[in-house]
């Protein structure tokens, strides 16, 4: 080994048996005195263990390809890392090399004692394996339950004037801010090269995901290796093992029949079945999207009906590549971790619409139920609310309100619009009141697709209702805007300047007489007709701003229910191990060991200074699994919140809605941002593996079924070995 | 400071009057950047100082230098005293004389103080003009004439309100004497055609420049009775007091009549530029052509016109438009506007200002508009925005014009003004009989009026001389300067 | 003796990366002054983005001290928010003087205030001029009274900045130093400067092949560096420009600078069309300002007001001709041979560039020569020295007879002992003086300074001196005092 | 006097490893563990009292009454019981009437501030852990005992440096420890809570780079670092 600085870092497993039996330690040598331990093999030569590793022996009947495992884990092959106990072990068993890790084990240990001749100090970094059958696995950052492949295009394509500029001005600071990163990088006091040890880390990660598929590996190829007496079967054993044979050949041959004659059919018919589905909802999902200028907002901007149909399809469209992906897994070592996110989002995907259509279920009875009371008090709602309180508003607004100075005539005048529309609205809501009942009872029945669809069909229907108020706002706003400006641009007159565009300034200037006549006249009228016309116009901002508000509540519902990270949350209640969110290190008090050194025996006298640590790993935190929740509500409140809305109400221009993309960005962060075409879901389908012999797999389930009764197993082989 | 104030005063008098020669030698020196103006248009400061000439003002400026103690003269006093008391004792030392400059290295300390040259530069009040009563009172004049046609329109206003005018006679026979003054205005205005057609054919500088010349040579010959030269004179420091933005700055560097009328023009000649594109009805003396004068005259008919329409189509919807106001806000409104037109009147205008204040003009529109809204019948809404536009709008011009034409003209309409305005508010403030015009009350209220203005006249005068003792500006080469621009407004934004 | 050296913090609001005069000057001066020994910090508001501590190139510290800012240039006056901070700073750089600057800058001022109230040094630069006649600056005038009544020793810029201040805040003239602008004459060499040697052999002969020498009829190019502000003359420019070009028709224009009266310049371009012959830039930043001027004859300078007028020495030092108006302390800066000086008046100013063309055309100024003699005149290193001298002089290791120059027995006549050489920190001194500063006024700045010296109890209480630590030091520069310039 | 400032108290199994605690946790005596336990009992009785406050509350409104017959035991109900004879108790009752006096809109806030009182950490303690070969852990204590310490770990190869800045906080400018992460926009502060005094964070200072880098301190090193720290970061905590 070229360079080692004398400081020796052993990862050591604790859930490996610990026996004061000796042992030779195999695992990864990353950099010279730099090991990853895997296995502790008993009773076994090292020379014989270096050369079945050598020649891969002890990955005999591996499930899977080998290479991989020099992929992630970055060597082709294990070493002999050392031995454990060699003082118990018989004299003269093995030479030991000054790199060998010289480790003391034995039940009352938790973690073994190392030493090494070539160490001046030890860092025993003791981890708890990882279980890949149970996907478990750690890592080194957190694990991203969105899919990564669209941060921003995603914002940028908002291209409405005021979110846009909003999320310009944003990218302008990020790029700063990047920018100051990068000078931060330009200056470091001290540069030094990264150790191999430092490297490794990455590396080491994947060592330790993988360390209890090999161990168990060898464990069972362990066998292979050291010269053991073959003992011949008795007859009556033989006969056993022909009937056996016998049966398992027959339900063999009946298998292997379904699976080459049956199974390729019910699959090619179940996947035509699927691609036909797919073919549908292509179709729809063009519907939703199309837009007659690519300026224009598409059907699912506009309803929240479409964008959750719109979800649904997407997801029922992702859904197979999905399930795919995680198929391919399935014949892939279990320790490789990439596709646990997928997993994840998979289920938590299919989870989501479980609760949803259930919860829908249970809301869609009740709806259909009694349709006729619930179209009774919506429609009840709808004249208390839309119709009848602005009219009694209106009705105060016409006569002097609060000892508001309002201008009779012209609050006569607007009221009698208002109220003339709202007549009329009135009685096309008293024609559309027998519908209702049937409008509530298709809700209700199509809630059983899900609660979130009646929640967006009401956020819809809401919106359908108000139009009224939305037309109210708009044509306030825009009157009391126009006088606003007028009245400014009077002022300036009333002062004797003017603006000047050129300048961009107000300069003085002098006017003639009947333009100041005109103009001050103009003033004064509007000056005093200006609190009637605000009035007016916050009475329907405020109904406005109402409105906007319950869409938000439904869409906070709507987001809830088709993103809450629920199998998230059940994993991380379950089995933490499985939503890594980095890992950390926990420096063990090191006196209890010194002591007992100091009394245990002489042969560790000379033990270099040991640091003993735990790696563990840190589970998924909880703002980690609703960020994308906060980074909603952020959007929203930096939507509504800003002084820029308020200003814009107070100067009565029109506050823009936020658009549905923004809101709906979480929903669709767990989709891909465009989807697999057809052809490649066919594709994709197809190339699933046809099911081999299921023999493929039994190798791999027999050592997971017998695999606790492992130990003893190896302890009998071990005893045979004894005398 | 502390410590020197203390013992100094009483420490040593003598050399109070040791510091004097230097003080008033380095003050009247002739410095570079007061050199423009050395004509005799105002006072030196040597007057000042050694209280020379009009023997009214000794005792006022001996009294000030005595009493301000803590004043910057006094502080000067101790200064130079002390550099005196001390340049001695270093003059023993450095023989190498000391020049005030920075570009060599001299072997003086970085504080050196050299007592000959310090603070020579020095001078104070370097432009003061002592007023005189007589001027003064005439000055007040323009003022009482614009609160007394405000005064009238007030009367008639509460005359139509409390249905003692009929508005029609009101606005019939102010509209007859619009018309007559408009007829005398052009027949003055066809007087100075000429040399506007003279300015037309020069370039816009050259133009402004010779129109300043002109009406300078106009001026002179216009301003022969001293009180009016003198008028405009003091016009000056009469807005000082009512500090009044730019024309203030423009005064206050310019000495003397001659040159704050020639600024005052240069403004005027701008403004007329500046005004030329918009030709609507123009009131400005400058016709385009002398065949232009028939299209001014039409084109101020046609703005009569429209004026009229506007106001008969406007005044449906003025009548009711404060009717939910309170009347108490509404005469409180009214009252401040007029103020506000009262004292943003520009009073210094000379004849080409067209509406040079229009805050002023404005006000007082918006002000008879909302009185206007509280009359209960079209009609009245009509004659009286009709009237405020007549009173507010063009008498002004009309005024300006007198004032410029001859002197007699405006001592005869301020005494018809005050007259009018005294028997107005007399009438209006006697207990109604039926019928029978007060004759009486309006007789006491001409002669209270009179009294009132005559007495605000003399006392407004003789205050302002009064204060004029205190003044005490300290100017010196640190002063931001003043650019003298023939060619260009420079007052726009500075 | 040994030199001693100083530890100094420069108070002001205005500093890099806000582009002006006085934020270089202070920068220049810290560095000079460092590469002397001393330790400098600069005390200044947090701009945008840069909050908190920066170390500039030549060690100097800065502190951008997070506060309200009212606009781009001065801070919200936060009177006595600031102490603390201002407190721990001086603690933990272990302060002695304070050193501020710009009487516009509150931050300065409340700095020289808490410095007094803490008993330190203070010395005060005054960058500015201000008239007694405007409004605004009687109240400017008040402040400066308040805060200069108790500083230790004051230095301006020029001598008129001199006059002016000393009448301002009725101080002991005594009391002022007239230390001058510099300009790191490197940065403004001449287009062609390292070919042409420096010996005044090369002005002579009839047509040395400098850049500045003039053919009767190639063109006379003048530039004008400033912003676009009234009180920089502007007006006057506007309206000379189109005579100067009437008159001397081979002349261009280079204008460079931003400002409300842009847009006045370029009315005047287009009413009387002058595009070819007026070229604006626009802003130029500091570092580009030498290569506008070279490209240039003649350095235009029609300020109204001027404390000491750096850009005409830059434009001297870049061998142009400057003519300038002969206002503030404009006169002072530089020889009559280099400048042509003309009245604030449009008439004056064009004659004045008149004279400046002619010359030029007949050769009769050596613009060749003139990089070499401001080199002489104006070094910023020059400048340290006279302002560590100021310091040496407030802290008493010079004998005051040497500081101030004069004998302390005649002195002692008109009572000048309490402050001659240092002030005296007895809070009731401070209060006497404070007090003479005005009937009203006196009583108000006692108040505040009683209110300043609880506050600093207070804090002495709430924050003790050993819970600050103190900061590293820059490692300090060794300077052997060599006497040149 | 249950807090001191912030002292630093180093651990080093081998070179190669250490551990640098900076805590406000004063040397342990007799009277000072009495205090704490007393400190914690009070703590304990607190919350428990609060939590039954809020349970008379609740049973005030809610419908459910104990059942007659006694429950079979580990059930709801059974739960429900114990509360129920807990609230008849002298000090249940008691509770109650507080709860009964108390309206919910003041019980609701004074109980929270209670319960965060009760289980609020006495002492801040901040950690930094370093690993040659494998990188720095930072972690500093909840603000609750309920919370474990968040920890950070950082790799050796994304440490970009270990510099020490200073930075306003407060009315004060305090000298701090950060770790400069490759790529990463934030700085990493090192004690962020206790932010201990400048001889304390040059020990650590000193300390990390021997520890990590294995280079031996010089004095040098810490202008360079003041240079290096002053150049760049604008620093803010």
């Amino acid at each position: 080994m070229p360079e080692h600085d004398g400081l020796m870092r052993v990862f050591w497993p604790t859930d490996i048996a610990t026996s004061d039996l000796p042992g030779v330690i195999v695992g990864w040598r990353n950099s010279g005195l730099d090991v990853v331990v895997v296995a502790v093999l008993d009773h076994v030569d090292p020379k014989s263990v270096e050369g079945a590793l050598k020649a891969g022996i002890l990955l005999r009947g591996a499930p899977h390809d080998l290479d991989r495992i020099e992929r992630l884990c970055g060597h082709s092959s294990m070493h002999v890392l050392g031995v454990t106990n060699p003082e118990s072990a018989p004299e003269g068993k093995f030479i030991i090399e000054p790199s060998w890790v010289l480790a003391t084990t034995g039940p009352s240990l938790r973690v073994p004692k190392v030493k090494c001749q070539v160490a001046s100090s030890v860092q025993t970094i003791s981890f708890e394996r990882p279980i890949p059958n149970r996907m478990q696995y750690i890592s080194l950052d957190p694990m991203a339950l969105a899919l990564a492949d669209k941060g921003d295009p995603s914002l940028l394509s908002v291209s409405d004037g005021s979110d846009a500029e909003d999320e310009k001005q944003e990218r302008r600071h990020r790029q700063k801010r990047r920018q100051l990163v990068d000078k931060l990088k330009l200056h470091s006091v001290v540069k030094h090269a990264p150790s191999m040890k430092d490297k490794a880390l990455s590396r080491i990660v994947n060592q330790v995901n993988w360390a209890w598929e090999l161990e168990h590996l060898m464990q069972k190829n362990v066998s292979l290796i050291g010269t053991r007496p073959k003992r011949t079967l008795s007859v009556s054993e033989r006969v056993v093992e022909q009937a056996t044979t016998m049966r398992d050949d027959a339900i063999l041959w009946v298998w292997d029949k379904i699976i080459f004659y049956v199974f390729p059919i019910v699959r090619r018919i179940f996947i035509l079945t699927l691609v036909s589905h797919r073919a549908a909802a292509e179709i729809f999902l063009m519907i939703l999207e199309w837009r007659l200028r690519p300026s224009s907002p598409a059907l699912k901007d506009i309803s929240a009906t479409a964008q959750q149909i719109e979800i649904r399809l997407q997801q029922f469209c992702y859904w197979p590549m999905q399930y795919v992906k995680l198929r391919l897994r399935k014949n892939d070592w279990a320790s490789v971790t990439t596709s646990h996110p997928d997993y994840i989002r998979f289920y938590n995907s299919l989870w989501l619409v479980a609760n949803d259509v259930i919860i829908g279920i249970a809301i869609g009875s009740y709806i259909i139920d009694n349709a006729g009371w619930v179209a009774d008090q919506i429609g009840l709602l709808l004249r208390q609310y839309t119709v009848e309180a602005l009219h009694s508003s209106i009705e105060w607004l016409m006569g002097w309100p609060a000892g508001l100075k309002l201008n009779k005539e012209l609050a006569l005048f607007l009221g009698d619009l208002f109220l003339w529309v709202i007549e009329y609205w009135s009685s096309c809501i008293t024609t559309l009141q027998p519908l209702l009942p049937h409008i509530i009872w298709f809700i209700g029945f199509s809630s059983f697709a899900g609660a979130s669809m009646p929640i967006a069909m009401f956020s819809d229907l809401v919106s359908i209702l108000t139009i009224h108020i939305y037309s109210f706002y708009l044509a306030s706003a825009r009157i009391y805007h126009w006088q606003l400006t007028i009245l400014l641009s009077l002022f300036q007159l009333f002062r004797g300047k003017k603006y000047n565009v050129l300048r961009n300034r107000v300069d003085s200037c002098d006017y003639d007489l009947d333009q100041l006549l005109v103009g001050t006249i103009l003033f004064t009228l509007l000056f005093f007709l200006l609190p009637t016309v605000v009035v007016f116009y916050l009475n329907f901002a405020v109904a406005r701003m109402a409105i906007i508000s319950l869409k938000a509540v439904f869409d906070t519902m709507l987001s809830c229910l088709n993103h809450f990270p629920l199998f998230a949350l059940m994993l991380r209640v379950k089995d933490p191990r499985r939503l890594p969110g980095g890992i950390r290190f926990e420096l063990r008090d090191t006196q209890d060991r010194l002591k007992l050194d100091s009394n245990s025996s002489i042969a560790f006298s000379s033990h270099p200074p040991t640091s003993v640590i735990y790696l563990k790993p840190i589970p998924l935190s909880f703002t980690a699994m609703f960020h994308q929740y906060f980074q909603m509500g952020n959007r929203i409140r930096k939507h509504y919140l800003s002084p820029r809305v308020l200003f814009c109400l107070i100067t009565g221009r029109f506050v823009p809605p936020i658009h549905r993309k923004v809101l709906y960005s979480l929903q669709y962060s767990m989709l891909p941002a465009k989807r697999a075409d057809i052809i490649q879901m066919w594709d994709a389908l197809n190339s699933l593996p046809a099911k081999k012999r299921p023999l493929g797999i039994y190798p791999y389930g027999k050592q997971f079924i017998n695999m606790p009764s492992l130990p003893n197993g190896r302890r009998a082989n071990g005893r045979r070995g004894a005398p | 400071m502390a410590s020197r104030t203390g013992p100094q005063p009483a420490a040593n008098p003598t050399q109070r009057e040791a510091s004097f020669p230097p003080l008033t030698r380095s003050a009247t020196l002739p410095d570079i950047s007061s050199s423009p103006r050395t004509s005799r248009s105002h006072l030196a400061p040597e007057d000042a100082f050694l209280a020379a000439s009009p023997p009214r003002q000794l005792n006022g400026f001996e009294s000030n230098a005595a009493s301000h103690d803590s004043g910057a003269e006094s502080r000067l006093r101790r200064l130079r005293s002390k550099l005196g008391s001390r340049s001695r004792s270093r003059h023993r030392r450095r023989r190498r004389t000391w020049k005030k400059i920075l570009w060599v290295k001299q072997s003086f300390p970085d504080n050196y103080t050299d007592a000959t040259t310090f603070l020579d530069s020095l001078q104070r009040n370097p432009r003061l003009q002592p007023y005189e009563f007589w001027p003064l009172v005439a000055d007040t004049t323009v003022i009482v004439q614009q609160v007394c046609s405000v005064t009238i329109f007030v009367v008639c206003f509460v005359g139509i309100f409390t249905e003692r005018v009929s508005p029609v006679t009101i606005v019939g026979w102010s509209s007859f004497a619009t018309f007559l003054g408009w007829l005398l205005w052009d027949w003055w205005i066809g007087q100075e055609g000429e040399d506007e057609v003279l300015q037309r054919q020069n370039s816009l500088r050259s133009r402004s420049a010779r129109q300043a010349r002109q009406e300078n040579a106009r001026n002179s010959t216009a301003t022969t009775t001293p009180s009016a030269a003198s008028s405009v004179t003091n016009l000056g420091s009469t807005e000082r007091t009512q500090s009044q933005g730019n024309l203030v700055a423009m005064r206050q560097h310019h000495g003397g009549s001659a040159t704050s009328l020639q600024s005052s023009t240069s403004h005027n000649s701008h403004q007329g530029r500046h005004g030329e594109p918009q030709d609507g009805p123009s009131h400005r003396p400058s016709s385009p052509l002398r065949g232009g004068r028939l299209g001014l005259r039409l084109s101020t008919i046609k703005s009569a016109i429209l004026i009229y329409f506007t106001i008969l189509g406007l005044s449906p919807i003025l009548k009711s438009l404060t009717r939910s106001t309170s009347p108490d806000s509404i005469w409180a409104m009214s009252f401040w506007l007029l103020a506000i037109n009262i004292f943003f009147y520009d009073y210094s205008g000379g004849v080409g200002v067209k509406f040079p204040a229009s805050l002023s003009t404005n006000a007082a529109l918006m002000a008879s508009t909302v009185l206007a809204s509280r009359l209960p019948s079209t009609g009245q809404v009509f004659s009286l925005t009709l009237f405020s536009i007549e009173v507010f709008g063009l008498f002004p011009v009309f005024r300006r014009y007198a004032r410029h034409r001859s002197w007699q003209y405006h001592v005869a309409l301020s005494v018809l003004l005050v007259i009018g305005a005294g028997g107005g508010v007399g009438l209006i403030l006697s207990d109604r009989k039926d019928g029978t015009f007060p004759w009486r009350s309006g007789l006491l209220g001409v002669l209270v009026g009179v009294l009132i203005a005559v007495m605000a006249m003399g006392a407004s005068s003789w205050w302002l001389i009064g204060l004029q003792k205190y003044k005490n500006a300290m100017n010196g080469p640190w002063d931001a300067a003043r650019p003298i621009i023939m060619s260009r407004r420079q007052w726009d934004d500075g | 003796m040994p030199r001693r050296t100083y530890n100094i913090a420069m108070v002001c609001d205005f500093f890099f990366p806000q582009p002006g005069g006085v934020e270089s000057h202070i920068y220049q001066v810290a560095s000079k002054l460092i590469d002397r020994g001393h330790k400098v910090v600069v005390v200044t508001h947090a701009y945008d983005d840069r909050k908190g501590i920066r170390y500039l190139t030549n060690g100097i510290k800065v502190y951008h001290v997070p506060f309200a800012i009212i606009y781009r240039s001065a801070s919200f006056p936060t009177v006595f928010s600031f102490f603390p901070m201002f407190r721990n700073i001086m603690l933990r750089e272990q302060i002695e003087i304070v050193h501020g600057h710009g009487s516009l800058s509150s931050l300065c001022n409340e700095g020289l205030l808490h410095a007094r109230t803490m008993g330190l040094r203070t010395v005060f630069t005054d960058h500015s001029l201000f008239g007694f006649a405007e409004a605004g600056s009687i109240l400017t005038n008040k402040l400066l009274k308040f805060i200069l009544s108790d500083v230790d020793h004051i230095i301006c810029v020029s001598h008129t900045s001199k006059e002016n201040t000393v009448l301002r805040a009725a101080l002991d003239p005594l009391m002022v130093s007239v230390i001058p602008n510099a300009l790191v004459s490197e940065n403004f060499r001449p287009l062609n400067y390292p070919t042409e040697p420096s010996a005044p052999g090369a002005g002579f002969g009839h047509n040395p092949p400098t850049a500045h020498h003039l053919g009767p009829n190639d063109p006379v190019t003048i530039v004008v560096i400033s912003r676009l502000f009234y009180n920089k003359g502007i007006d006057l420019l506007t309206a000379s420009i189109p005579r100067i070009i009437m008159n001397h028709p081979n002349t261009r224009f280079i204008i460079a600078g931003s400002g409300p009266k842009a847009i006045d310049l370029e009315q005047m371009i287009e009413q009387n069309v002058l595009q070819d012959k007026v070229e604006m830039l626009g802003a130029v930043r500091h570092e580009q300002v030498r290569d506008v001027m070279v490209r240039g004859h003649i350095y235009l300078h029609p300020s109204l007001t001027e404390a000491f007028g750096t850009v005409i020495v830059e434009a001297a030092s870049c061998g142009l001709y400057v003519v300038c108006t002969a206002v503030g302390g404009i006169p002072e800066v530089l020889p009559s041979h280099m400048t042509v000086f003309a009245k604030p008046e449009e008439d004056d100013l064009v004659l004045a560039t008149g004279k400046a063309i002619a010359a030029l055309r007949a050769n009769r100024v050596r613009t060749e020569k003139f990089h070499d003699q401001v080199k002489v005149m104006y070094s910023w290193s020059n400048i340290a020295k006279r302002t560590e001298r100021v310091y040496q002089g407030i802290s008493g290791d010079i004998s005051e007879t040497e500081f101030y120059g004069y004998e302390t027995a005649d002195s002692a006549a008109w009572g000048a002992t309490s402050r001659s050489g240092v002030r005296s920190f007895a809070l009731i001194d401070r209060l006497k003086r404070y007090y003479g500063c005005g009937i009203w006024a006196g009583k108000l700045f006692c108040l505040c300074v009683v209110i300043d010296y609880l506050i600093f109890l207070f804090c002495e209480w709430w924050w003790p001196r050993d819970q600050i630590d103190t900061a590293a030091d820059w490692p300090r520069k060794h300077f052997e005092d060599s006497d040149e310039d | 006097m249950l807090t001191t400032a912030p002292h630093l108290h180093i651990r080093r199994p081998s070179p190669t490893t250490t551990e640098f605690t900076v805590s406000t946790l004063p040397p342990q005596t007799l009277p000072l563990r009495l205090l704490l336990a007393v400190v914690n009992l009070l703590r304990l009785l607190l919350g428990i009292t609060v939590l039954l406050v809020l349970y008379a509350k609740w049973s005030l409104y809610s419908p459910y009454t104990a059942p007659a017959s006694p429950p079979e035991a580990l059930s709801l109900a059974s739960l429900a019981n114990a509360l129920q004879h807990v609230l008849d108790s002298a000090p249940g009752r008691l509770a109650q009437r507080a709860a009964a006096g108390t309206p919910a809109w003041a019980l609701g806030p004074a109980a929270l501030a209670a319960l965060y009182a009760a289980v609020r950490r006495v002492h801040a303690a901040e950690s930094l852990l370093v690993l040659r070969g494998l990188g720095i852990q930072t972690s500093s204590s909840g603000a609750t005992v309920l919370g474990a310490a968040a920890t950070r770990f950082i790799p050796t190869e994304k440490i970009q440096d270990v510099l020490i800045n200073e930075a306003f906080r407060g009315f004060e400018v305090r000298h701090y420890l950060i770790v400069v992460v490759d790529g990463e926009e934030d700085v990493v502060v090192v004690f962020p809570k206790l932010l201990p005094r400048r001889d304390v964070v040059e020990r650590v200072w000193r300390g990390v780079r021997g520890c990590l880098f294995d280079v031996k301190p010089r004095p040098k090193d810490d202008d360079g670092q003041a240079r290096g720290n002053g150049r760049r970061t604008n620093g803010k905590i």
